[in-house]
């Protein structure tokens, strides 16, 4: 029971970093980033590809990449076990890469759907995601593809069995600050501005902002934060492979979770991603004692694939406006006069 | 808005709290027999999903066998097999490992793709379970081992692609050809196969004319491409070699039967011997097109592990169709993994990985003994220094009008091809 | 090379079949469908369904998955969507549901793959038809029923919009919904109409697909990437467009990639999938319309008279 | 002929018409004016059905009509012109015309046309164009055509003159005077081009933020002061 109450939260925590950045782009800024996955897909990018050639490099190994990223993780994985600040140092490197790294590939991949609104602009993100994803999964010479490479084990310090539970904490305080940072940015200036864009593009336009600098700006921080959730990702699975970076999983639980949880709303995007995760897992795991309740023909996957379909469907249906409404947000002078007049 | 909140957490606990119940009853009740539980890490709706049900099913044979033996012992075990679809993706590869280990499983049969087995790897050290896959292939480096040490807990019962390529380069020289083109699909089963293959040919004297992927995440539609491709490659060697000494490599699974489906009858590349690997050998949807794979012989190696041909009719009654080579090495792996836990349990009282990697040395012993009442099918098991299989013959079959013949056999020791008559 | 070009045909024809449902969705809908190619992955099962037990050649069982897919399309359009749209969803919402029904279609797939292979006792989870596939005078079969299909399909389509008042109707809705309300029209009528046509069209090319390449119950999840390249590229406000980017985008993935594995080495071609991709982007951002949204399309038109 | 009475209406959340009390009278024109953003246009699409209506009754020929589709209130004889996408672009005039009739018979579908040809002679011309290709004054009189060719008693027009010169707009009003004398339907207008309007008809209503301002005859209406402060001045500029 322990095992399966760290999964679910530490894919509590990942989820709620992915939809949290998601909830700024799509559910503040009206962009809808059907292109998710590239994002934390850049995190992994930045560890298996970045810092496996420097550690490679360093070590000064020879041979193909792959193997001798097998070989660099090993060594770098020993002396973490021994030195613990080495482990952290390396991941806040990681962590700060993959933020620049995020944040230029959101903005890259922005640019030129400048003119697209609605469902367009969230197929063309889709799209060029999917063109990197391939690219990445049959070019073995990037970051291994779909052979994929090892990456050392950044809490190698930690003794064995609790490495998990370690890698759970981590996740939840990265997933933590996030929410605290999304929570002051959008109380400022800014997240009003972007929720006015959201509604209506032409009256920022009116008001003399750069509708274009405001969606660069929003796609950067949005990718920024995702890639967090791929450097934890990929140091928690000790590996990058293309393959578990697919759209299913990145961009479209993020977005079921952003709507369950309420458009442009962080806390109830917290709660969607926890309800989520929960139901998500608790299916995978009670799926065999269904199938034997049941008698079932057939395997008990297959019934998870339906039972999450329906749910899916039916928290759509019937949550419309996500568990949580929007807020209205709080400025100083509304304050003030909520007080006086309660 | 907080009200709300405490509802769905409360009712969310409700539900756990529900779903423990449910469990705790469902395998509880049965206090006088010990269940083994081997979670079964398959595919079953992607690309590899005839070798994910063809595992199932060997592995619902091997659970029979080994209940049997249990009962015929009065030993109070009994197996459950926990089979999970990965789609081969190393994420969700991962996440069933913990989902059912929060079940209290230790064993585990799979991953089948490699790139999978490097994810789990690190896994299986940190909290020591036992790993074996019947399947991937991918040199230990490739997988993210560097030392033994890190793969004690992981077991592949087949042979890494070295062994492989060796014997399909020698076979490809021992058919008298000179000059071949490699058509391999673009995975790491592929790619590793293949590069061994292409590392080995030139040793025999063999020249590659071509090395040409195709994508494996789908396979292709339209296969023209390649086939256009092929057919120049080829005429080109027949030019300078003629046909005799032309040979084409294919290392690809079953996708291979809409390959030969889409080639034309008067095809050139039907003049040609192709030659194959284990994994499409006795493949049924190659054998529905013989007509066209008669012609080019498909000359396929594999892990000497036909299995005695009763278990062969066994599986065929159950099932239909015939087991795969995986398959049947998912048999043995299911009997050692199962030996070695219950010898585990009776001198140790409980689950210890470490013991359990010295128990497996012992049950393997044993089982190639025919200790148990079965003999291992994939052959004797001998591991390397990996817990990878170290040696072993390697059987090569082809297509024939009459259906899938075993032609020769590759020997380890002299590395050489034996033909049958 | 003709082998490519055949091949390129077959696959442009179904791709064909396949856009023509998710453009007349879209534009009576409003909702890129993302489970359109899992709908011919259903019928893939249904025609396998048929050969197995009542030994049918698929090509016959045609008619059978045209029917069932057209059910199809319509549960997908009542189950999934209608209570969504009554209650006002968002197109985000609209595009998830597609997915959520997707994932369902792929779980019911799979538990009756399973469910089939009890019954035949073999692994059903991946077959091809290809063997069984007639030759005339060297061109395959497939090639002549998919062109037929397609064929007839435009036949059917153009006779309907254009020779009956029903069809009238239809366009008249598809192109202000509003409108043809205030003229009387169920507007609604027309948007089963699509859904039916949608899920018939793909199940219709799903007893096809087989004979091209193999079905697993993933297969869904690799093509519906070529599906959406072929709608956008030709243009999702329009039926023809579906015609105009299947075959571009059909055609492009094995003839171009072909061409250029010949300049650039055989390394390319596992990027087929790629190329469509990115003309679908290339499309996108030049001329988000669509090809039929072109000003040099509407003067082909206007000298079609149509 | 249609009594509406208290009807609140407007869109989703927000709420556009309040307490709205109308009739509209058999056989005479009713014209409603009123400033920008004053609600008209949203009443006639109410009455129609294309709103949300929160409250109130809306009653055709003392049926209550308040939350029927628009395609039965069509069956009803009723009728509705929105100003601009009026017409179906892509489609040629005759099918225009056709699908117009959607709801009648072969025959009496051929009768209906050429009874809509008859009143204007103006499209016979024109009827395999496309009616994309249109001026906006064959447009306007299509529109008006096609709600012939439905039998309609009473014909919702949403300013059918905008945008048309002052010479068109005259054919326009001359057609729709026509309309209630010769062929027993009733009008109810809604215009920008306040005076024209109202001097053609017999009813008039002003809007002002979506409630009834003034209702009464057309020429009342006309002489009202708060109609002369709201319009005539700008009217009169335009008519200069």
């Amino acid at each position: 029971m322990v095992e399966l109450i760290t999964l679910i939260l530490f894919f509590f925590a990942l989820y709620v970093i992915v939809s949290l950045s998601l909830n700024l782009e799509f559910g503040y800024g009206g962009i809808p980033n059907f292109g998710k996955a590239l994002s934390v897909l850049t995190g992994a990018l930045v560890v298996g590809g970045i810092l496996n050639r420097l550690l490679i490099w360093y070590f000064g190994i020879e041979g193909d990449f792959i193997s001798a990223s097998s070989l660099a993780a090993y060594r770098m994985t020993e002396i973490v076990s021994q030195n613990p600040l080495i482990g952290l140092g390396i991941f806040l490197f990681c962590v700060t890469m993959a933020v620049v790294a995020g944040a230029i590939a959101g903005a890259l991949s922005i640019l030129p759907s400048a003119k697209l609104k609605g469902d367009y602009l969230g197929v063309t993100l889709l799209a060029i995601s999917e063109v990197v994803y391939l690219i990445l999964f049959y070019n073995t010479e990037i970051v291994g593809g779909y052979y994929g490479v090892s990456v050392p084990d950044i809490l190698a310090f930690v003794p064995g069995e609790y490495r998990v539970y370690a890698y759970t904490v981590l996740a939840l305080i990265c997933a933590l600050l996030v929410y605290l940072f999304l929570e002051k940015l959008l109380n400022s200036p800014y997240g009003r501005i972007l929720r006015g864009h959201r509604e209506n593009e032409d009256l920022i336009k009116a008001f003399g902002r750069d509708v274009m600098k405001l969606r660069i700006k929003t796609m950067a921080l949005g990718s920024a934060i995702a890639a967090i959730a791929g450097v934890v990702f990929v140091f928690y699975s000790s590996s990058v492979v293309v393959n578990a970076f697919n759209r299913v999983e990145w961009t479209f639980y993020p977005f079921l979770i952003v709507l369950l949880g309420g458009k442009g709303n962080n806390k109830g995007v917290v709660l969607g991603a926890f309800i989520f995760v929960l139901l998500k897992m608790l299916i995978d795991f009670y799926k065999f004692d269904i199938k034997y309740l049941l008698h079932l023909p057939f395997e008990a996957v297959w019934l998870q694939y339906i039972v999450f379909g329906i749910l899916a469907l039916l928290i759509l249906c019937y949550k419309p406006e996500g568990i949580l409404k929007e807020e209205p947000i709080y400025t100083p002078p509304i304050k003030s006069r909520l007080k006086t007049n309660p | 808005m907080w009200k709300k909140v405490l509802g769905v957490g409360v009712l969310i606990l409700a539900l756990l709290m529900a779903g423990c119940i449910n469990t705790g009853t469902g395998q509880g009740g049965t206090t006088s027999e010990k269940v083994i539980k081997v979670g079964a890490l398959l595919d079953f709706s992607g690309p590899l999903s005839t070798h994910g049900i063809d595992t199932k099913n060997n592995l619902e044979l091997a659970k029979e066998d080994i209940e049997r033996y249990f009962k015929e012992h009065n030993m109070p075990y009994r197996v459950e097999i926990l089979p999970e679809d990965t789609r081969l993706d190393p994420n969700l590869a991962l996440q069933k490992v913990q989902l059912l280990r929060g079940r209290g499983v230790n064993l585990f049969i799979g991953p089948l793709s490699s790139s999978e087995v490097k994810t789990v790897l690190p896994y299986t050290l940190s909290n020591k379970i036992i790993v074996i896959s019947p399947s991937s292939t991918a040199l230990p480096a490739l997988i993210g081992a560097t030392s033994p040490e890190q793969k004690k807990y992981l077991y592949r019962f087949v042979a890494s692609d070295d062994l492989q390529g060796e014997a399909i380069a020698s076979l490809v020289a021992d058919l008298g050809i000179e000059d071949v083109v490699i058509l391999y699909r673009d995975d790491a089963w592929g790619k590793g196969l293949s590069q061994e293959t292409k590392k080995n040919l030139p040793n025999y004297g063999v020249n590659v004319r071509d090395y040409i992927a195709y994508p494996s995440n789908p396979s292709p539609a339209d296969w023209s491409p390649y086939i256009t491709k092929l057919e120049e490659d080829v005429k080109e060697a027949i030019n300078s070699k003629g046909k005799d000494k032309v040979g084409v490599i294919y290392i690809g699974f079953e996708e291979g039967a809409t390959l030969f489906s889409q080639i034309p009858e008067d095809s050139i590349l039907l003049n040609v011997k192709w030659i194959g690997s284990d994994g499409i050998v006795k493949s049924d949807k190659l054998l529905e097109l013989k007509e066209k794979t008669s012609k080019v012989g498909m000359y396929s190696t594999i892990f000497e592990s036909e299995g005695p041909q009763e278990y062969i009719n066994r599986y065929r009654e159950r099932f239909g169709g015939t087991p795969t080579s995986y398959g049947i090495i998912s048999y043995d792996a299911l009997w050692v993994l199962t030996m070695a836990y219950v010898e585990t349990l009776e001198s140790e009282g409980k689950y210890d990985a470490d013991v359990m990697t010295e128990k497996i040395k012992e049950v393997i012993q044993k089982y190639n003994n025919g200790e148990y009442g079965v003999k291992p099918l994939s052959g004797k098991i001998v591991l390397n220094e990996y817990n990878d299989r170290a040696s072993g013959d390697y059987a090569i079959y082809m297509v024939t009008e009459d259906g899938w013949v075993k032609a020769g056999i590759w020997r380890y020791e002299t590395k050489k091809v034996e033909w049958l008559k | 090379m003709i082998d490519v070009l055949i091949g390129a045909m077959v696959w442009s024809n179904l791709l064909v079949l396949l856009a023509l449902g998710l453009t007349m969705t879209y534009i009576t809908t409003g909702v890129p469908n993302f489970a359109q190619a899992s709908f011919a992955i259903v019928g893939s099962y249904i025609a396998l369904t048929l050969l197995r037990l009542i030994g049918l050649n698929p090509y016959l069982s045609i008619p059978v998955t045209f029917i069932l897919g057209g059910i199809l399309g319509l549960s997908t359009y009542y189950i999934a969507l209608k209570p969504l749209i009554k209650r006002k969803a968002s197109i985000e919402m609209l595009m998830i549901a597609t997915l959520a029904w997707d994932l369902i279609l792929f779980g019911i797939i799979g538990a009756y793959s399973e469910v089939l292979s009890a019954i035949t006792k073999k692994t059903e989870t991946l077959f091809v038809f290809t063997s069984l596939d007639f030759n005339i005078y060297g061109i395959p079969g497939r090639l002549i029923v998919s062109s037929l299909l397609v064929l007839l399909t435009i036949l059917g389509l153009y006779l309907l919009l254009y020779k009956t008042k029903f069809g009238i109707a239809l366009r008249a809705s598809m192109e202000n919904p509003s409108l043809a309300e205030a003229m009387g029209i169920n507007v609604e009528n027309t948007r089963l109409f699509s859904w039916f046509l949608s899920g018939a069209l793909a199940c219709m090319a799903g007893s096809v697909l087989p004979y091209l390449q193999e079905i697993v119950p993933q297969t869904g999840y690799f093509i519906v990437v070529s599906i959406f390249a072929a709608s956008i590229v030709g243009g999702l406000y329009h039926i023809v467009g579906a015609l105009v980017g299947g075959y571009i985008i059909g055609i492009s993935e094995s003839l171009f990639t072909y061409i250029l594995s010949i300049l650039l080495g055989p390394g390319v071609l596992v990027y087929s999938k790629v190329i469509s991709l990115l003309m679908m982007i290339a499309t996108v951002l030049l001329h988000p319309r669509g090809i039929t949204g072109t000003e040099m399309w509407r003067r082909v038109e206007r000298w079609l008279n149509l | 002929m249609i009594k509406v009475e208290k009807l609140n209406s407007g869109y989703g959340k927000l709420q556009i018409l309040f307490d709205i009390d109308l009739e509209v009278p058999r056989g005479e024109i009713t014209t409603i004016v009123g400033p920008n953003g004053s609600g008209k246009s949203t009443f006639l699409k109410s009455l129609f059905g294309l709103t949300d209506i929160f409250s109130g009754r809306i009653t055709y020929q003392g049926k209550d009509i308040t939350y029927i589709p628009p395609h039965e209130k069509t069956k009803m004889g009723i009728s509705y012109l929105p100003q601009t996408n009026n017409v179906f672009t892509n489609l040629t005039v005759r099918e225009n015309l056709r699908i117009a009739g959607y709801i009648l018979n072969g025959e009496e579908l051929e009768e209906r046309i050429n009874f809509a040809l008859e009143v204007f002679p103006e499209l016979r011309g024109i009827l395999d164009r496309k009616a994309g290709s249109l001026s906006g004054g064959q447009r306007q009189m299509l529109a008006m055509a096609t709600a012939l060719v439905r039998k309609t008693k009473i014909l919702m027009l949403d300013e059918p003159t905008a945008q048309l010169s002052p010479k068109l707009a005259q054919v326009i009003f001359d057609k729709i005077v026509e309309l209630r004398d010769n062929y027993d339907i009733t009008p109810l207008l809604v215009e920008q081009n306040a005076k024209r309007a109202l001097e053609i008809s017999d009813v008039g209503y002003m809007f002002v933020s979506g409630r009834v301002a003034y209702g009464g005859s057309a020429e009342s209406l006309l002489n009202h002061e708060k109609f002369q402060s709201y319009f005539l001045g700008v009217v009169g500029i335009e008519e200069c």
